[in-house]
């Protein structure tokens, strides 16, 4: 079902935890899903690169893996790259996820935009992101 | 690394014994019973043998025995043949809402085919009361299906009480004795019921293997067409080798049940306190008392299903959840649900079923070896982060 | 005694390479495969695996082959779950009169739904024409079904053009070749079917497997209700062992056809031609061309099949007839009246079936052993008496 990448990174996760002083952090999912995660961004304001992340995730293999590896993907990367990052790239980057899996990883970019949207709110940058464009995100 | 399986809700391993009686058909039975010449004969011979043990098990009577496929294939041949070939004598039927989906979504067929079903509901321990039973009963009330217990939290249903009723208001009554058969005495005289299923592989048979008991002078109708077998409700060559094995099966699931099952009762009643006191934010899903004995079901709060299960894997325990990411779905276990449990609670269950293989070593453990995975996953749990600053969880 | 197993077309011995692969599984594969853990993980590859075996043997894509409990399961799934999900798009159904009860009694169901059904003759060889089939196609045809191979006589039908018209006049095409895989070629993409019934216990596989092939965004219904498994078609828990030995005998059979087939068609060549010179008043059912390798039915006149039968087995041959009298029924095979037989000709019909174990000895056994015992009841048949008499026989 899940690939040796998954396993790897559900077992032995990357950057899980809190940052006390987080430049922004991102809270998606809900409950009745069965799906929370928050992630947290360390961004230098001048470089506009992210030093720290870390994350917390309250879901199935797929959605602790992705988490896990979206932290990899985006660690000091610029806010730019970060952006662009996609659920598919993420899956792709663990060799994949079962089809019924996928809305998994989307939770991740969802959590990411998230946090950058918080950073774009508290450091008065524009990151070109917009609130209402997470109001009807939807999965896929 | 230890290998313990703690899934015996969801299959069981096949007994040698009934794996040699198998392979003995497989290599020198292989007539077709409808054969009348040398091949067939001592086939149909066996699988009237056979039929006798299964009768015996359940105290039915060998022409009240009919195999299928599944208890899946049994228990809709009960209810879509039962509601159907009645269905000029009423259009209401009753059910739990806490049933095998083998059940519940051949209520659901039957809803679109216009028959009106109530689906009762359970207490915090997943039972039934006689009284909303009895409540629901309507002038043109035709079928009844309660299980006999649950296959996620082990509440065990007043079977005996709704099938007096019935009885007595001359209404069909089936029952799901998949859970049941093996591990608490199921005697159809005593149930009072005009159906039951049961299937193989839950008592250490072979997998597709299913009996239908059908109670002398109860009408049904087949699913599907074909042969003249099983008395038209299953046609199609028998299984000879798995009919054998489930007869093998049951025989000695029966006899050895009053035994094997006072000591799975220890062991689960262990396990259940053992968790309860190693984990904080605990809960027992199911009754104390008046459950199956093999059955422990509890919810770590704050964790998700999937992953509960699958670190307990890497620790050498196979177990299963009602977690909703577990199954591909999204909503969480129905049962749990009907038993008023939140989302959160009902993502962070695990059931871990005992069985013929399971020893005290094995629970001790489990018991050591939950406790720190509950406290690994939760500590990169939002939820459970929300838990402790005191936050509410939505 | 002399044990000749000569009824290779009602079931086949379970070859041993089935067993093996069965027993390996019963023994160290009971996982469920919907169970994520250790246990079920590697069962659900095994079950994939399986699935990949068996569409390769019909030519088509894995994600076409659904695991069903038997042969007539199978084809109830296509015909029911058929024609009832595509009911808006018209209500004329077509098939031949000459197909197996799991065929015929699932159309005659369909009929009191209220379904017209045209029920296609065949010729003195069993053979439906294609004209014929031309001339019964309506506007609102939405399914037709049409077997293989016929089991009874062996006759060989042209799915191959029924199915070309079918799919150019986007009508489901369903064919039953439960008696055909593993005996002639079988190719979905050839025979541009839509759904195609095959069943394990016909190529020494187990019974209680059955395939069906439904072709992809082809779209049928459930038969019952249940878990998630095979898309919902066929849903309980999957029988490994059986989807495993029927994935392991498949393979077997199709890559041993061509040599298999060759043998066996000489050999049915030699008992027929040997039966027909040594026994007066004997005739061929079915084609001398177009015919399964393995089949061999004629009719020894004057005489009643079951009797033959009775007679043949303490000679230690194990054979089946079209006689009324083996079926508890009163008529004589519906496949031998749609031919055009007489009652008594058709009560007078052997089935000889041939198989792996058959040799050229017992082929001389059968032709030289078979004439005493038609004598022997000929000698007690007033019908006989008539004949030499040369009075009329009803
Ligand atoms: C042509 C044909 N179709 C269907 C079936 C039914 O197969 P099964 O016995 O596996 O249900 C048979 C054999 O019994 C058959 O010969
Ligand atoms: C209560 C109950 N009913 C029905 C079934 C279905 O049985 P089977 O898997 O043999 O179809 C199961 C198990 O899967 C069960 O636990
Ligand atoms: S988090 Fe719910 S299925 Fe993955
Ligand atoms: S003579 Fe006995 S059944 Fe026909």
């Amino acid at each position: 079902m899940y690939t040796d990448k998954v396993l790897d990174h559900f077992t032995n996760p990357r950057n899980v935890g809190e940052i006390e002083d987080a430049s922004g952090v991102g809270e998606v999912g809900n409950m009745k899903c069965g799906d929370i995660m928050k992630m947290y961004l360390k961004i230098n304001d001048s470089t506009n690169v992210i030093e720290d992340v870390t994350f917390k995730t309250f879901g199935c293999g797929a959605a602790i893996a992705t988490s896990s590896m979206s932290t990899e993907m985006i660690k000091g990367k610029s806010i730019d790259e970060a952006l662009s990052l996609t659920n598919k790239a993420i899956a792709d980057a663990l060799d994949g996820l079962p089809p019924v899996k996928m809305h998994c990883s989307v939770l991740a970019e969802e959590a990411l935009k998230a946090a950058l949207l918080d950073y774009q709110k508290k450091s008065g940058k524009n990151l070109g992101l917009n609130e209402e464009d997470f109001e009807d995100w939807d999965e896929e | 690394m230890r290998s313990i399986y703690l899934d015996h809700a969801a299959t069981t391993p096949v007994r040698e014994e009934v794996i040699e009686a198998m392979v003995k058909v497989l290599r020198e039975n292989f007539g077709n019973p409808s054969s009348i010449h040398q091949f067939g004969r001592p086939v149909r011979k066996m699988m009237e043998e056979a039929r006798e043990k299964v009768a015996k098990a359940i105290n039915a009577d060998p022409r009240e025995i009919i195999f299928v496929g599944s208890g899946t294939e049994a228990d809709n041949i009960a209810i879509l043949g039962g509601a159907r070939a009645n269905k000029k004598k009423g259009n209401h039927l009753i059910t739990t809402s806490v049933e095998h989906h083998a059940v519940l979504d051949a209520f659901k067929a039957l809803e679109k085919e216009g028959f009106e079903v109530t689906y009762l509901p359970v207490d915090e321990v997943g039972r039934i009361s006689v009284e909303d039973f009895k409540n629901a009963l309507r002038d043109d009330t035709i079928f009844v299906s309660v299980m006999h217990a649950n296959n996620e939290v082990g509440t065990i249903m007043p079977v005996e009480e709704i099938g007096a009723i019935c009885r007595e208001k001359k209404i069909l009554f089936h029952t799901d004795a998949v859970q049941s058969v093996g591990k608490i005495p199921v005697d159809v005289t005593k149930i009072n019921c005009d159906f039951l299923a049961l299937s193989g592989h839950k008592l250490y048979g072979p997998k597709g293997i299913g009996v239908l008991y059908m109670r002398r002078g109860v009408r049904t109708q087949p699913l599907y067409f074909g042969g003249g077998q099983e008395r038209k409700l299953r046609p199609g060559t028998e299984n000879i080798a798995n009919i054998i094995g489930l007869s093998v099966a049951i025989e000695l699931a029966v006899a050895e049940m009053e035994q094997e099952s006072a000591r799975l009762s220890k062991l689960r009643d262990k396990l259940i306190d053992g968790v309860l006191a190693n984990i904080e934010e605990t809960r027992l899903n199911g009754p104390r008392e008046g459950r199956l004995p093999h059955n422990v079901n509890v919810s770590i709060e704050y964790i998700e299903g999937e992953a509960l299960l699958l670190t307990c894997d890497m620790k050498g325990m196979a177990a299963s959840s009602g977690s909703a990411c577990t199954s591909g779905s999204l909503d969480p276990s129905h049962v749990l649900m009907a038993m008023g449990l939140t989302h959160t609670t009902a993502h962070g269950s695990l059931r871990l079923s005992l069985g013929k293989s399971t020893t005290e070593d094995d629970i001790d453990y489990i018991i050591r070896e939950l406790q720190p995975i509950a406290e690994r996953l939760r500590a990169m749990s939002p939820v459970w982060e929300r838990f402790q600053k005191g936050l509410p969880i939505a």
